[in-house]
């Protein structure tokens, strides 16, 4: 489903801010944000622990309102849950029906939209395949381990065929080597299907190994603090790319910015 | 039986040696309802105080919670109908009656069996195979509604008996959930709406008694004299009961929630002293005969 | 109940925050309008005649014969002599449960060995013993205790046994690498696990408790204000008879509320009490 | 992507079963022991020093069959458990459905949560003698007595596992649009049924408590009523096999609870052992 | 506390064996693992999800005893929990008393051994500070995110001084500058106060840079696939260390036994 106007900006956010009303006063999680991303672009975001990366990716999944600023999609403003997007969530433990099967839980989005029955099949096999899993559809949620379970909910997004991916630190649980599998797995899907993905991770090596760009959040209240081109070689390979002098570079550069934000500093 | 076993030494709480001047305490279980209206003045008046009886009136919402109560010498005596006791003599439980509490009216109703005004029913024969409802199964009055019946010509056996306690009896029979009901106390303002077909305590057979005040078997035997005593405070009860209406009247207000115009209306009972053993008979005799106990209680040891 | 209502509670925590003040006045204020129209109803209905007006007396009747009740003392002995009972009652089976609870809930044999007689006897509906209670005790406050103390402690042992049950066996082992002793398990890991499922058992037992206390009273005569409704009730007084099931009826609210302020107190740090603050 | 090491679930299943006999003998012995035990002390008492209100367990075992293996198993028994089964199915579907519903309707829950409060603290008996005048003295008015007290706990469980869904869970259906009458069924009924089935669990012991209740009142056959006949009669051993018919209709409805309960929470109960186990 | 015997083998751990009975039949978690740990060591412990590390661990913690084979600490059988060791749980989460509060839940297992008040304060002062969490002393464990929970825990085990120190993953949940922060400071109490420390962790790097010897297990059941000592100099910093050529070297060799050991090669 690869996109069809991908030198568009695909996704713009423009002076998101949101403010979380709690009994104690209002906590202001995010200030101000603003980036364009375009269509078929692989973006990561870091940025320290409670900086409000996730409350950034539910705005743009049109599972919250933002306190002022935009979120548009496509042109669109995005006021709800938008067509074609597939969102792994942080709790991915929580993200899974736990009275579904594995299978059942990935094909639950594809029956719900209408997608027949013959293709529904083949694209489950091939998600589950994909992450690992072709020998467990049957297990329920409970039954596997967290990485695995992180697995199913990466294979339900990858089903879907979004155009557009939000992944919430979505290999936080699996083992070193699975990982790896996986960042290459989710820049084949991006590769071949043209889909624009949005990344957040706290592995700084990942992220300058996955994304375009890279964004850098700034502590909370949040603004981006940075917004770095990644100008590796479109073709990676975790060996080489990673074991490259521009690769630890950059690594050190977005090592630094974190460092530099964690102790309060704002650009 | 082991029954007594249960009870150990008698309940009584004060010295049972009273024999002197001294009072004794004692309890008596009561239902709050006009029947034991001489029993509540008898204590209003003192004759239970002259007795060197303390009397402790203990209200129960029924014999059956009497009984156990008098076995176990909760209760040193109790209030509650012939036939409950025959029931549970009939089960081997040591029960002995020292005395009257209420026996049937003469001439009126203070217990009738009652219809809508425009029911098809017209006498107790036409009670077959209808619906009829009673306060307790097994008890009094369908025993003495099923030997009315049969009386009339008409045939207890295919009457179906409801459970249905006196005050919801009016409701049911107006809703038509029953087609005939027992009511007490019957009072003339209902004859706007309701029509007697039988007063069933009259009608089975005449004066006929229908509560006494029952005790331990133990107690009559170890304590005759303090039995001797509570039967003639009740006597002299019973006598100022039966002698003075608008007394009674006025203590059946104090301790029930019927309104003032419902007690005025009230067809008092009968208070009388001595014990109308024929008519007993022939109630045991129908209760043998419908099943509700299966022998007559040996009168000697039944009645004191 | 247990463990499921525990989930329940984790779940409430997570819900989104409410929109503050003003959405808790509008639902307080949706609440009265609901008690406005249920009165309003029950006002109308035996007014316009759907219901004989002898069987169901118009609200106003009613409350106004409530009002006059709570300046009489019969009334308030009767009270006194249901919560009495009730608490009693309560208190003798929350006693019972915890300690056998503790001890059945710790012993792997005891526990499997008591589960056959534990699953026959709990489900015997209290009210099937009125009839031993009354033979045992006739019409007196032993005949009512009986039947609570039976009815709720099955409720509060069963809630203990889950919870013993329910001691993470993470924390289990992080006690035991600490070195605490046995005494010192039950008291900082054991009981603080099972205080929770304790907690729901008594809010549980004390609404089981107090339907019990009434219908013994109701038909066993015990004194209280179950007997003072079978008494206006035989005297045809259903206005009074009304009157006394509101109070019951607020009786039983005024407990739930007492009952979860303790909860509150008590576990301040458990998940269904700590709201919003969870993330 | 390699392969995962195999799950423990697999390799159990492949894993040798040990010590069948003696398994299968000691769960018997854990099962039966005490019961046996109790019978055993009680026999003993009763014989050694028999009570009129405590017969032993022999004269109520032949009383039992006597009492409830004839016309009164007709008469009583049947009509009985049939109310108590017709009441108790129209308590969970008239107690889920609207539960339902209150638990997605903001406004209809704050509107009723205090009458529902108010109403569940009233104990259920002193309605019996309203309803008699509502209603009538019928079936339909035992059947509404329990259903009266029943439904509480399944509503008001309802309500609360409706509202308590998790909110990642939510937001997952919502991402992926998952929505009407697909969200109840994937996603709220089921959320909603481990709070649903502890209701129900529940609302089984007060609905055989208002069945014997709304039989004391106004009745002339059913088991309540039998057994308030027996007392007043003094019948103790008819009684005594009374009571025990109850426990054993208690005993039987929990374990059809159970056999449900395995089939509708089989994840629930699967992933409350996953997390305990390690 | 340090140790007074740095020179005996602290552990030893001989042919243990584990056996889970399961009502569906036995699984073998551990089949057979020997080594030896110095007095003073600090030991890393590598291998694929579900090698059965934690197994070893609670085997070693006296939580439960082994199918076969013998523990021995300072030269006397485990048979229960020993004096003077800590461990830091897997489960970071659920070891933590939800119903005590941060500080109390540090204090508690001192006052339970009866350590003095005075003294016990200034060791859960100074723990909760290494850390890094002396602001929030009077939080709820609930209150706090996950890598702020787990350094709860970390900090739990370093005021309780013990002598032998196990670690089963417990950086997983924190981000990568306080990972940092955090393998330094392990590396520093380790020094400090001579204490023997066995570090399960699934990050490679980690466990080069952490460890004098890695040991690597192998697919389950489990036996030792590797014993690998780090010749990496005994100062190390995560700059310079991690871009050394010999630690590129260890690295690689650990992530290369690690995907034999996946692929179920065994020695
Ligand atoms: N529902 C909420 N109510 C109040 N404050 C909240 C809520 N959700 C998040 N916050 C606060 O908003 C800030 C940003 O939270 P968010 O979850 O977006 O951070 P994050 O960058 O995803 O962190 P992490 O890397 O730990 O996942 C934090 O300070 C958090 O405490
Ligand atoms: N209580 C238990 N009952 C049955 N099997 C168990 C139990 N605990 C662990 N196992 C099994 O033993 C094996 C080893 O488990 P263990 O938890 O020790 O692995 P691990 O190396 O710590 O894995 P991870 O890196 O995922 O934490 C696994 O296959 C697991 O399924
Ligand atoms: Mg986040
Ligand atoms: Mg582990």
């Amino acid at each position: 489903m690869p996109s069809d106007d991908t030198n568009a900006a695909a996704l713009s956010v423009r002076g998101l801010r949101k403010v979380y009303p709690t009994p104690a006063g209002d906590v202001e999680a995010v200030r101000d944000l603003t980036f364009d991303v375009a269509a078929g672009q692989l973006v990561c975001i870091v940025g320290p622990s409670g900086a409000g990366k996730t409350t950034l990716l539910k705005c743009i999944a049109g599972l919250m309102p933002p306190t002022s600023g935009t979120v548009e999609l496509g042109g669109a403003p995005v006021t709800g849950p938008p067509k074609a997007m597939a969102v792994v969530f942080q709790e991915y433990g929580r993200s899974l029906f736990p009275w579904k099967s594995v299978r059942d839980n990935v094909e639950l989005p594809l029956k719900v939209n209408g997608v027949p029955k013959a293709e529904r099949q083949r694209r489950v096999d091939d998600a589950l395949a994909a992450v690992g899993l072709d020998h467990v559809p049957q297990s329920f949620p409970w039954q596997l381990s967290g990485g695995m379970q992180q697995r199913v909910a990466i294979a339900r997004a990858v089903a879907y065929q979004p155009k557009v991916l939000l992944m919430d630190e979505p290999f936080a649980a699996v083992d070193a080597q699975t990982r790896a599998d996986l960042e290459d797995l989710i820049r084949t899907i991006w590769k071949d299907l043209g889909i624009t993905v949005l990344f957040v991770t706290h592995d700084i090596d990942e992220s300058v190994y996955l994304g375009e760009r890279v964004i850098i959040l700034s502590n909370s209240p949040t603004v981006v603090q940075e917004d770095l081109t990644i100008d590796l070689p479109a073709e990676r390979d975790q060996l080489g790319t990673r074991s490259s002098a521009r690769f630890a570079e950059l690594r050190a550069h977005v090592y630094e910015q974190i460092q530099r934000a964690k102790q309060g500093s704002r650009p | 039986s082991g029954a007594a076993d249960s009870g150990g030494s008698t309940g009584t709480a004060g010295a049972t040696g009273g024999a002197g001047g001294g009072t004794t305490d004692i309890t008596v279980g009561v239902l709050p309802v006009p029947d034991t209206a001489a029993m509540y003045l008898g204590v209003d008046q003192g004759f239970f105080k002259d007795e060197g009886l303390n009397v402790t009136l203990q209200p129960t919402t029924g014999g059956a919670a009497a009984v156990p109560g008098v076995v176990s010498g909760e209760y040193d005596f109790a209030f509650g109908n012939y036939l409950s006791g025959m029931v549970a003599v009939d089960q081997g439980l040591p029960l002995q009656y020292v005395t009257n509490a209420t026996a049937a009216t003469k001439t009126d109703g203070f217990q009738a069996v009652v219809v809508p005004k425009d029911s098809d029913i017209k006498s107790p024969k036409d009670l077959t195979g209808k619906r009829v409802s009673v306060n307790n199964l097994s008890n009094i009055n369908d025993t003495t509604i099923r030997g009315v019946v049969d009386a009339d010509g008409g045939d207890s056996s295919k009457i179906e008996f409801v459970e249905v306690a006196f005050p919801d009896a009016q409701a049911a029979i107006l809703n038509k959930q029953v087609d005939a009901g027992t009511v007490n106390p019957w009072v003339k303002s209902m004859e706007s709406d309701f029509r007697v077909i039988t007063y069933n305590f009259t009608d089975f057979t005449p004066d006929l008694d229908i509560a006494g005040f029952f005790t331990n078997t133990k107690t009559v035997s170890e304590n005759p004299d303090l039995v001797k005593k509570f039967q003639t405070a009740m006597n002299k009860s019973l006598e100022f009961a039966q002698a003075n209406p608008d007394k009674v009247r006025a203590i059946i207000l104090t301790y029930t929630k019927l309104t003032k115009e419902t007690v005025d209306e009230l067809d008092l009972p009968v208070f009388r002293t001595e014990v109308n053993k024929d008519s007993l008979k022939t109630l045991a005799d129908a209760a043998v005969k419908y099943g509700t106990i299966k022998k007559v209680p040996d009168w000697s040891t039944f009645l004191w | 109940m247990n463990a499921q209502e525990q989930g329940r509670r984790r779940g409430r925590s997570a819900a989104k925050p409410r929109s503050a003040a003003t959405g808790r006045a509008l639902d307080a204020g949706l609440g009265v309008l609901g008690v406005v129209l249920f009165l309003l109803v029950w006002e109308l209905v035996p007014r316009i005649g759907l219901v004989d007006a002898r069987f169901l007396p118009p609200v106003s009747q009613v409350l106004g014969k409530f009002f006059t009740l709570l300046v009489t003392p019969r009334f308030w002995t009767s009270v006194g002599e249901t919560m009495t009972a009730w608490a009693l009652g309560l208190l003798i089976s929350v006693v019972a449960a915890i300690v056998l609870g503790l001890v059945i809930g710790l012993s792997p044999f005891l526990r499997r060995a008591t589960r056959t007689t534990i699953e026959f006897l709990r489900p015997i509906p209290s009210v099937a013993l009125i009839p031993v209670a009354v033979l045992l005790f006739g019409a007196r406050i032993e005949s009512t205790l009986l039947l609570i103390v039976y009815a709720s402690f099955w409720q509060v042992l069963l809630q203990v046994l889950y919870g013993v049950a329910d001691v993470d066996p993470v924390a289990e082992d992080t006690a035991r690498s600490y070195r605490f002793s046995w005494l010192q398990r039950v008291r900082h890991v054991v009981w603080p696990t099972m205080l929770p499922y304790l907690l729901t058992g008594i809010r549980l037992a004390s609404a089981v408790g107090l339907i019990l206390a009434i219908t013994g009273e109701l038909i066993i005569g015990a004194p209280g204000l179950g007997y003072e409704i079978a008494l206006n009730q035989q005297g045809g007084q259903l206005d009074e008879m009304y009157a006394l099931i509101l109070a019951t009826g607020l009786i039983g609210v005024i407990i739930n509320i007492a009952v979860r302020a303790v909860e509150r107190r008590a576990l301040a740090w458990h998940p269904s009490v700590r709201g919003e603050a969870a993330v | 992507m390699s392969a995962d090491s195999p799950t423990t679930t697999v390799r159990e299943l492949r894993a040798t079963r040990g010590g069948g006999w003696r398994r299968v003998l000691t769960d018997t012995g854990y099962f039966i022991g005490l019961p046996i035990i109790i019978l055993v002390i009680w026999s003993v008492v009763s014989a050694v020093s028999p009570s009129f209100y405590f017969p032993g367990p022999i004269q109520i075992g032949t009383t039992f069959v006597e009492t409830w293996f004839g016309e009164r198993f007709f008469v009583d028994f049947l009509p009985s458990v049939g109310r108590l089964l017709l009441g108790l199915v129209l308590t969970i579907i008239l107690g889920v459905v609207l539960g339902v519903i209150i638990g997605s309707v903001r406004w209809l829950r704050a509107l009723t949560e205090p009458l529902f409060e108010f109403f569940r603290a009233v104990p259920p008996p002193v309605l019996v003698p309203v309803l008699m005048l509502l209603i009538g003295i019928n079936d339909g008015m035992r059947i509404v007595v329990i259903i009266s007290g029943a439904i509480w706990p399944v509503l008001l469980n309802t309500v609360e596992g409706v509202r308590a869904v998790d909110p990642v869970l939510r937001e997952t259906a919502r991402t992926y649009r998952i929505t009407g009458f697909a969200r109840y069924v994937h996603l709220v009924l089921p959320a909603a049924s481990p709070q649903i089935m502890a209701g129900i669990r529940q609302c089984l012991s007060i609905a055989l408590i208002l069945m014997v209740i709304s039989e004391m009142f106004g009745a002339s056959s059913g088991l309540g009523f039998t057994i308030v006949l027996f007392q007043r009669s003094f019948a103790i051993a008819q009684m005594w096999s009374g009571i025990f018919l109850l426990g054993f209709i208690g005993i039987a409805l929990s374990l059809l609870f159970e056999l449900a309960e395995r089939r509708v929470l089989g994840w629930y109960l699967g992933q409350r052992k996953a997390n305990r186990a390690q």
